[in-house]
């Protein structure tokens, strides 16, 4: 629970972000695409790492942020013909407003019950787009608009440089949260996390710090939304399903739960994992529950833990 | 015209609360003027625990009120009372398992500071904290065991960093729950020198079972039983107490 | 794009110095439908499996190039649906795509086939707007729109008396569309619409409280659009309710898909229903394609299979027009325009005025027939074309 | 009106025999078992391939019913029982994954195309009843659910096995102290309620159509029945039934609008207001 030495953090940053790279120089285009969506899922998987991993909050409606995020760049950018800077701006407002509304009901509640108000939200969310008109209802809406960067001589419209463009807004929100969980903010979560009633009892005005992460969660998740929509320049109500939020979950506890960097080494596993296992099968699924079952099983601290646990065995045999 | 007294540091005022038929507590009053120590006692059930409760804001009384210094804090809760300089232990320690007791003790610190809101500044390099950390654990007697994970700590240790964590948020007003329970002969000696050792400038009330404890710190002692108060006197005057000796003492000591 | 150009100019420029004598690469069709996930994995089975019959006549091979499939699963998601098309044209190098079955699968991948100039043939979706006001020059419907299954039908509901009907759909643009379509003929044909009911989509549904509606509203009639298990729910309850006795159901003819007969069983008898196929057609493709589908598959081939299979003809046919040559993508679709099929449905063509496939279609019943319910056809509407709706292709 | 009423109590018993076993296992384990629409599935499938073997419903309900207490109590044994000490977490995400585990296998052995599970002879047909005409077999379906949940409500009150189990759901550290095998209770009741909901599958077989993925639209349907209800209390899963069902029916037809939410935005009130749900399992501090 205790954020990891810095130094090491950095290597695996860069690593992680090496690694990213390299595959962009050596994918192809359909490479690119899975480099975006992995960008995108671990932005996701980051923001819910908040919640599940700091502040202990294990919220199964997450999607519906990813999905109203994705929605209101749709409405601000396409059908109010918003620039998509301005109108990723307001989306990602949206989304935190939506998270604000959300959570001032549910951070009075915890455990199973939080989870169970999550779910019952982000479920109406998706009526909610299921029914609508402005968007297309279940068809969904094509035209969302990718950020307009030509001004610095970049293509938003290129795959290679959109999957540059995700990664380097992973890589922003990796700084961000970073510099949130070191911070007596994140501090304080991971206190109240581990121990409500005492940080109560020494002045933590618990809901509010809960309710704080709740938004912040929210509102990155509807970042990564509405790279999401730029991504395929499509929403439909697909984005909100509980499913997705299930899938994210497991991404986060696969990934360790507190660890920014495992959560997205654990997103790109995800869907480099999906993306392999479906070549070879229409019955992927199958696979992809069972590994994760055994996966939540046997790795307790996720591939955070795992790669610390192995680091620890090798330091002792190399020790006397 | 007359000069206001100075307000006591704890105050409470006819407080009573019920479980359903069971009525835990009746009508008790208490004051406290700044940097009084003062002990709660009595037989198991008598109410200490629900008015130890009452005062800390984890429980809300049916009637009465409850000031510190001069705010009526009847309705605030635990969060908000502890913002007012009101710091509690817990009888069964209740720590944060995950940190070590430097960070636990910043953490106490940060949140009682208000620092909690700040996300821009790195928590483990602020020396303000740190210093503060190294301070508290000296007084506690833990100053060796900054970089212990408090999940590792023996039992009295952890009981020490129990009353740690509440001085770390400076409070003017500190509620002890059973500080020695649970200890060994010696566990509650160095107990006792720390708490001897404590600052007039806090005001303490303790719970205590054991009663050389009590009568050691304790400069007033209130006598609970079914949920009222038998006797408030000076220790001596307990001590004293044919009515205290008969239905409390008397078991014990003999 | 210019890289694509240049990799097949220089394919051509090897093949050329190799003075014909190297095989020619494969004609490639990518298939994006949804293969692993969601209600449509029988759907995209059937089609690709009825494409592969189809090929199977032809050896693979058109004017001396073998035909390739190269199949991807969206996994019943539009963002992914859209990626695979991308990988399928980008780095496989396809000639032209075949799919969705969803409409948001199609919604997510109309823009990318029109931005990119590679031919899209839709074997599923019926969306008006794709053909109409929305249409695009590389985008091809093979299959049917909406408007195109119903409009007919009004009248000729109104022409056998029935006069009061009451429509039924989930609420959702097809169902909008579809109950649409029907109606404004069936009024000015002088019929009523004595109620319509629209049922949220997508929920664990239970047609009770609608058919009590219905009922009270006392039609001659219900015409409906469903698919799938709530086709199978309303034809039971139907029966169940004993509106049997009192009205006739009818509807866009997935109602009782021979998909959805297995879990119907005898309830789904005396339903009328109206599409552009229905195995009991009576044509010599139409026989060869649902025997060999049935000795095969051991099951009666439905509308997806059929359109699956008659795209596949459609395609060869265009290929062979273009003589093999895929390298000029508005030829292809020239070529594609300009092909007369014998179908299983009958004589098919793509107007070029919209894009969308001219075709019969049939009025049938479904009834008894031994043990098992069989389609009888009652009518017929010859070479059903859609008016450009908006759509500007033809000028 | 009549026959509103009559459809959302069929729906509502329906519910009542797929929650009852999730609302209990969740009163007295706080254990959240995603997977048990899976079993609702799996006794709906077995009961089609025992109605395509033996031709009959009857013997289609007890395969099915068995079939969904044998894999949920192998389950629970194998998996499950590791996860009860774990947080909630864990217990999501394992059944969770369970979902698609059980989802793929359906597709595997039963296919991709939806199918029906006929209902016996016996009650095919309509009566007339209240001055309505309904179909017999939902009329049996409404029976069987007030009989099965008599049935419990008597074994929960009447009997020293429901009397372990209720004061199981009051205070489990009390019960265990008790020298009561909580782990073997626990065993019984996670199995009788994986065999109700093996046997709402194959009575909703007829009903509904059986496909891979029927199992998705009834789990959250059900954990909506036990939030509102209260965890772990009979009562509650029936009156919380009652009240999805009638809720699913009416709602749609009157406010068709926001019927959709309708449901979720009612469990998010009651878990808002009234955490413990409606009709709680005894007395909570």
């Amino acid at each position: 629970m205790t954020p990891p030495a810095s130094g090491t953090r950095h290597v695996v940053a860069v690593l992680l972000a090496a690694a990213a790279g390299g595959y962009w120089l050596a994918s192809g285009y359909y490479g690119k695409e899975l480099l975006a969506e992995t960008a995108i899922t671990a932005i996701l998987a980051m923001s819910l790492s908040l919640l599940v991993g700091q502040a202990g909050l294990v919220s199964l409606g997450h999607a519906a942020f990813f999905g109203i995020g994705a929605y209101a760049l749709a409405g601000f950018g396409a059908r109010l013909g918003w620039p998509p800077a301005l109108a990723m701006a307001a989306a990602v407002a949206t989304g935190a407003v939506a998270a604000l509304l959300v959570g001032l009901v549910a951070v009075r509640l915890a455990g199973v019950f939080f989870i169970m108000i999550t779910l019952a939200a982000g479920e109406m969310a998706h009526a909610w787009f299921l029914k609508d008109r402005l968007f297309g209802g279940v068809g969904g809406m094509a035209g969302v608009p990718r950020l307009d960067l030509s001004a610095i001589g970049i293509d938003t419209g290129d795959p290679a440089s959109f999957a540059l463009l995700a990664l380097g807004v992973a890589i922003l929100v990796y700084l961000l949260l970073d510099r949130l969980v070191l911070s007596p903010f994140g501090q304080t979560l991971r206190a109240i996390h581990q121990n409500e009633e005492r940080a109560r009892a020494l002045g933590c005005p618990v809901g509010r710090y809960k309710l704080a992460a709740f938004v912040v969660a929210g509102a990155v998740a509807a970042l990564a939304g509405t790279l999401a929509a730029q991504r395929s320049a499509f929403v439909s109500p697909e984005l909100l399903t509980w499913t997705l939020s299930g899938e994210v979950l497991i991404v986060v506890i696969v990934g360790g739960g507190a660890s920014l960097l495992g959560v997205s080494a654990a997103a790109a596993l995800w869907i480099g994992l999906r993306h392999q296992l479906s070549t070879l099968t229409d019955h992927w699924m199958l696979a992809m529950g069972a590994i994760f079952v055994v996966l939540v099983l046997v790795a307790g601290d996720g591939i955070d833990g795992a790669v610390r646990g192995l680091w620890r065995r090798l330091a002792q045999r190399r020790g006397p | 015209m007359i000069p206001a007294a100075m307000p006591p540091a704890l105050a409470a005022d006819g407080l009573r609360k019920s479980f359903g038929a069971l009525e835990a507590t009746r009508g008790v009053s208490l004051s406290l003027p700044p940097g009084r120590r003062h002990a709660i006692i009595g037989p198991n059930g008598a109410g200490k625990t629900t008015l130890f409760n009452l005062l800390a804001g984890a429980l809300r009384p049916d009637a009465g009120r409850v000031r510190l210094g001069s705010a009526d804090v009847t309705a605030d809760g635990p969060d908000a009372r502890a913002r007012r300089g009101l710091a509690r232990s817990f009888q069964r320690n209740s720590l944060f398992p995950g940190m070590t007791v430097e960070a636990a003790l910043m953490t106490a610190a940060a949140i009682a500071g208000g620092l909690g809101a700040v996300f821009w500044r790195r928590f483990d390099r602020d020396r303000g904290l740190a210093d503060g950390a190294a301070e508290i654990a000296a007084r506690v007697g833990l100053a060796d065991r900054l970089a212990v994970p408090v999940a590792n700590l023996a039992y009295g240790a952890q009981r020490q960093l129990e009353i740690g964590l509440a001085l770390a948020t400076r409070p003017a007003v500190l509620l002890l729950d059973e500080p020695t329970a649970g200890m060994s002969p010696e566990e509650t000696r160095a107990m006792q020198r720390l708490l001897a050792g404590l600052p007039r400038t806090i005001t303490i009330l303790v719970i205590e079972h054991d009663m050389d404890v009590v009568f050691d710190l304790a400069e007033r002692v209130t006598v609970l039983d079914y949920g009222q108060v038998l006797l408030e006197g000076t220790p001596d005057e307990v001590r004293a107490s044919d009515l205290v000796r008969r239905r409390y003492l008397g078991d014990r000591t003999g | 794009m210019k890289t694509l150009h240049l990799a097949a100019a220089a394919v051509l420029a090897s093949a050329l110095a190799a003075g014909g004598a190297l095989a020619q690469a494969p004609v490639k069709i990518g298939l994006v439908l949804p293969y692993s996930a969601g209600p449509f994995v029988a759907i995209a089975n059937e089609i690709t499996d009825s494409m592969a019959l189809a090929l199977e006549e032809t050896g693979y091979m058109v004017a001396g190039r073998k035909i390739e499939l190269v199949r991807e699963d969206t996994t019943h998601k539009p963002d992914v649906a859209q990626a695979k098309a991308k990988k399928l044209v980008f780095e496989d190098k396809v000639d032209m795509l075949v799919g969705p079955v969803a409409s948001a699968e199609l919604t997510a991948l109309f823009d990318f086939a029109h931005q990119s100039k590679v031919p899209l043939l839709i074997p599923n979706a019926g969306d008006n707007e794709v053909t109409g006001e929305k249409c695009s020059p590389w985008v091809l419907r093979t299959s049917f729109s909406n408007d195109q299954i119903v409009r007919d039908m009004g009248t000729w509901m109104a022409g056998k008396g029935y006069k009061k009907v009451a429509l039924l759909a989930f609420d959702y643009k097809a169902g909008h569309q579809l109950m649409g379509g029907f109606k404004k003929p069936f009024v000015a044909a002088g019929g009523t619409i004595v109620t319509e009911q629209y049922p949220p989509f997508g929920r664990l549904s239970d047609f009770g409280p609608w058919l009590g509606r219905i009922r009270d509203a006392k039609p001659d009639a219900i015409f409906s659009f469903f698919a799938g298990p709530p086709a199978t729910l309303l034809v039971q309850q139907f029966k169940e309710f004993g509106l049997d006795r009192e009205m006739k159901l009818t509807g866009a003819g997935w109602l009782v898909s021979p998909l959805n007969l297995p879990s119907q069983g005898q309830a789904a008898a005396g339903v009328i229903g109206v599409l552009n196929y229905v195995p009991a057609i009576d044509n010599p493709v139409n026989k060869s394609y649902q025997e060999r589908f049935q000795a095969k598959f051991k099951r009666v081939g439905s509308e997806f299979g059929a359109q699956g299979y008659d795209t596949a003809k459609l395609i060869h046919a265009a290929l062979a027009q273009a003589g093999g040559k895929t390298d000029d993508k508005a030829a292809l679709v020239k070529a594609m325009h300009a092909v007369r099929i014998e179908g299983t449905r009958g004589p098919l063509r793509i107007d070029p005025r919209t894009n969308n496939v001219v075709q019969d279609i049939y009025v049938f019943e479904t009834e008894m027939q031994g043990s098992a319910v069989g389609y009888k056809v009652l009518d017929r509407i010859r070479d059903v074309q859609d008016p450009p709706n908006g759509c500007t292709l033809g000028g | 009106m009549v026959i509103q009423l009559l459809n959302g109590m069929q729906l509502a018993m329906l519910l009542f025999l797929l929650s009852v076993g999730l609302s209990v296992v969740f009163g007295l384990m706080r254990f959240v078992n995603l997977a048990h629409g899976t079993l609702f599935m799996l006794g709906a499938f077995v009961g089609l391939s025992t109605v395509e073997a033996t031709g009959s419903f009857w013997w289609a309900l007890v395969a099915g019913t068995l079939a969904s207490a044998i894999v949920g109590g192998l389950l629970y044994l194998g998996l499950l029982r590791r996860l009860q000490a774990e947080s909630p977490l864990k217990q999501v995400l394992v059944t969770f994954g369970l979902i698609f585990i059980g989802l793929e296998a359906a597709r595997i052995i039963w296919g991709d195309y939806a199918e029906r599970l006929p209902g016996p002879a016996l009650l095919a047909g309509s009566t007339a009843l209240f001055g309505v005409v309904y179909p017999t077999y939902r009329l049996f379906v409404i029976g069987l659910g007030l009989a099965v949940a008599a049935m419990l409500y008597f074994g929960l009150e009447r009997t020293r096995v429901g009397a372990i189990i209720r004061a199981g759901v009051d205070d489990r550290t009390m019960t265990a102290a008790l020298g009561i095998d909580i782990g073997r209770v626990f065993f019984v009741v996670f199995v009788l309620g994986c065999a109700l909901a093996g046997l709402a599958g194959v009575v909703a077989g007829p009903v509904l159509s059986v496909y891979a993925g029927m199992d998705m639209g009834v789990l959250v349907l059900s954990l909506v029945v036990v939030v509102i209800g209260g965890p772990g209390s009979l009562k509650g899963a029936f009156v919380g039934a009652i009240l999805v069902g009638m809720v699913e029916t009416f709602g749609q037809v009157w406010l068709p609008e926001v019927a959709g939410m309708l449901l979720y935005g009612l469990m998010a009130a009651v878990l808002a207001l009234r955490p413990q749900g409606l009709l709680p399992a005894g007395p909570r501090p």
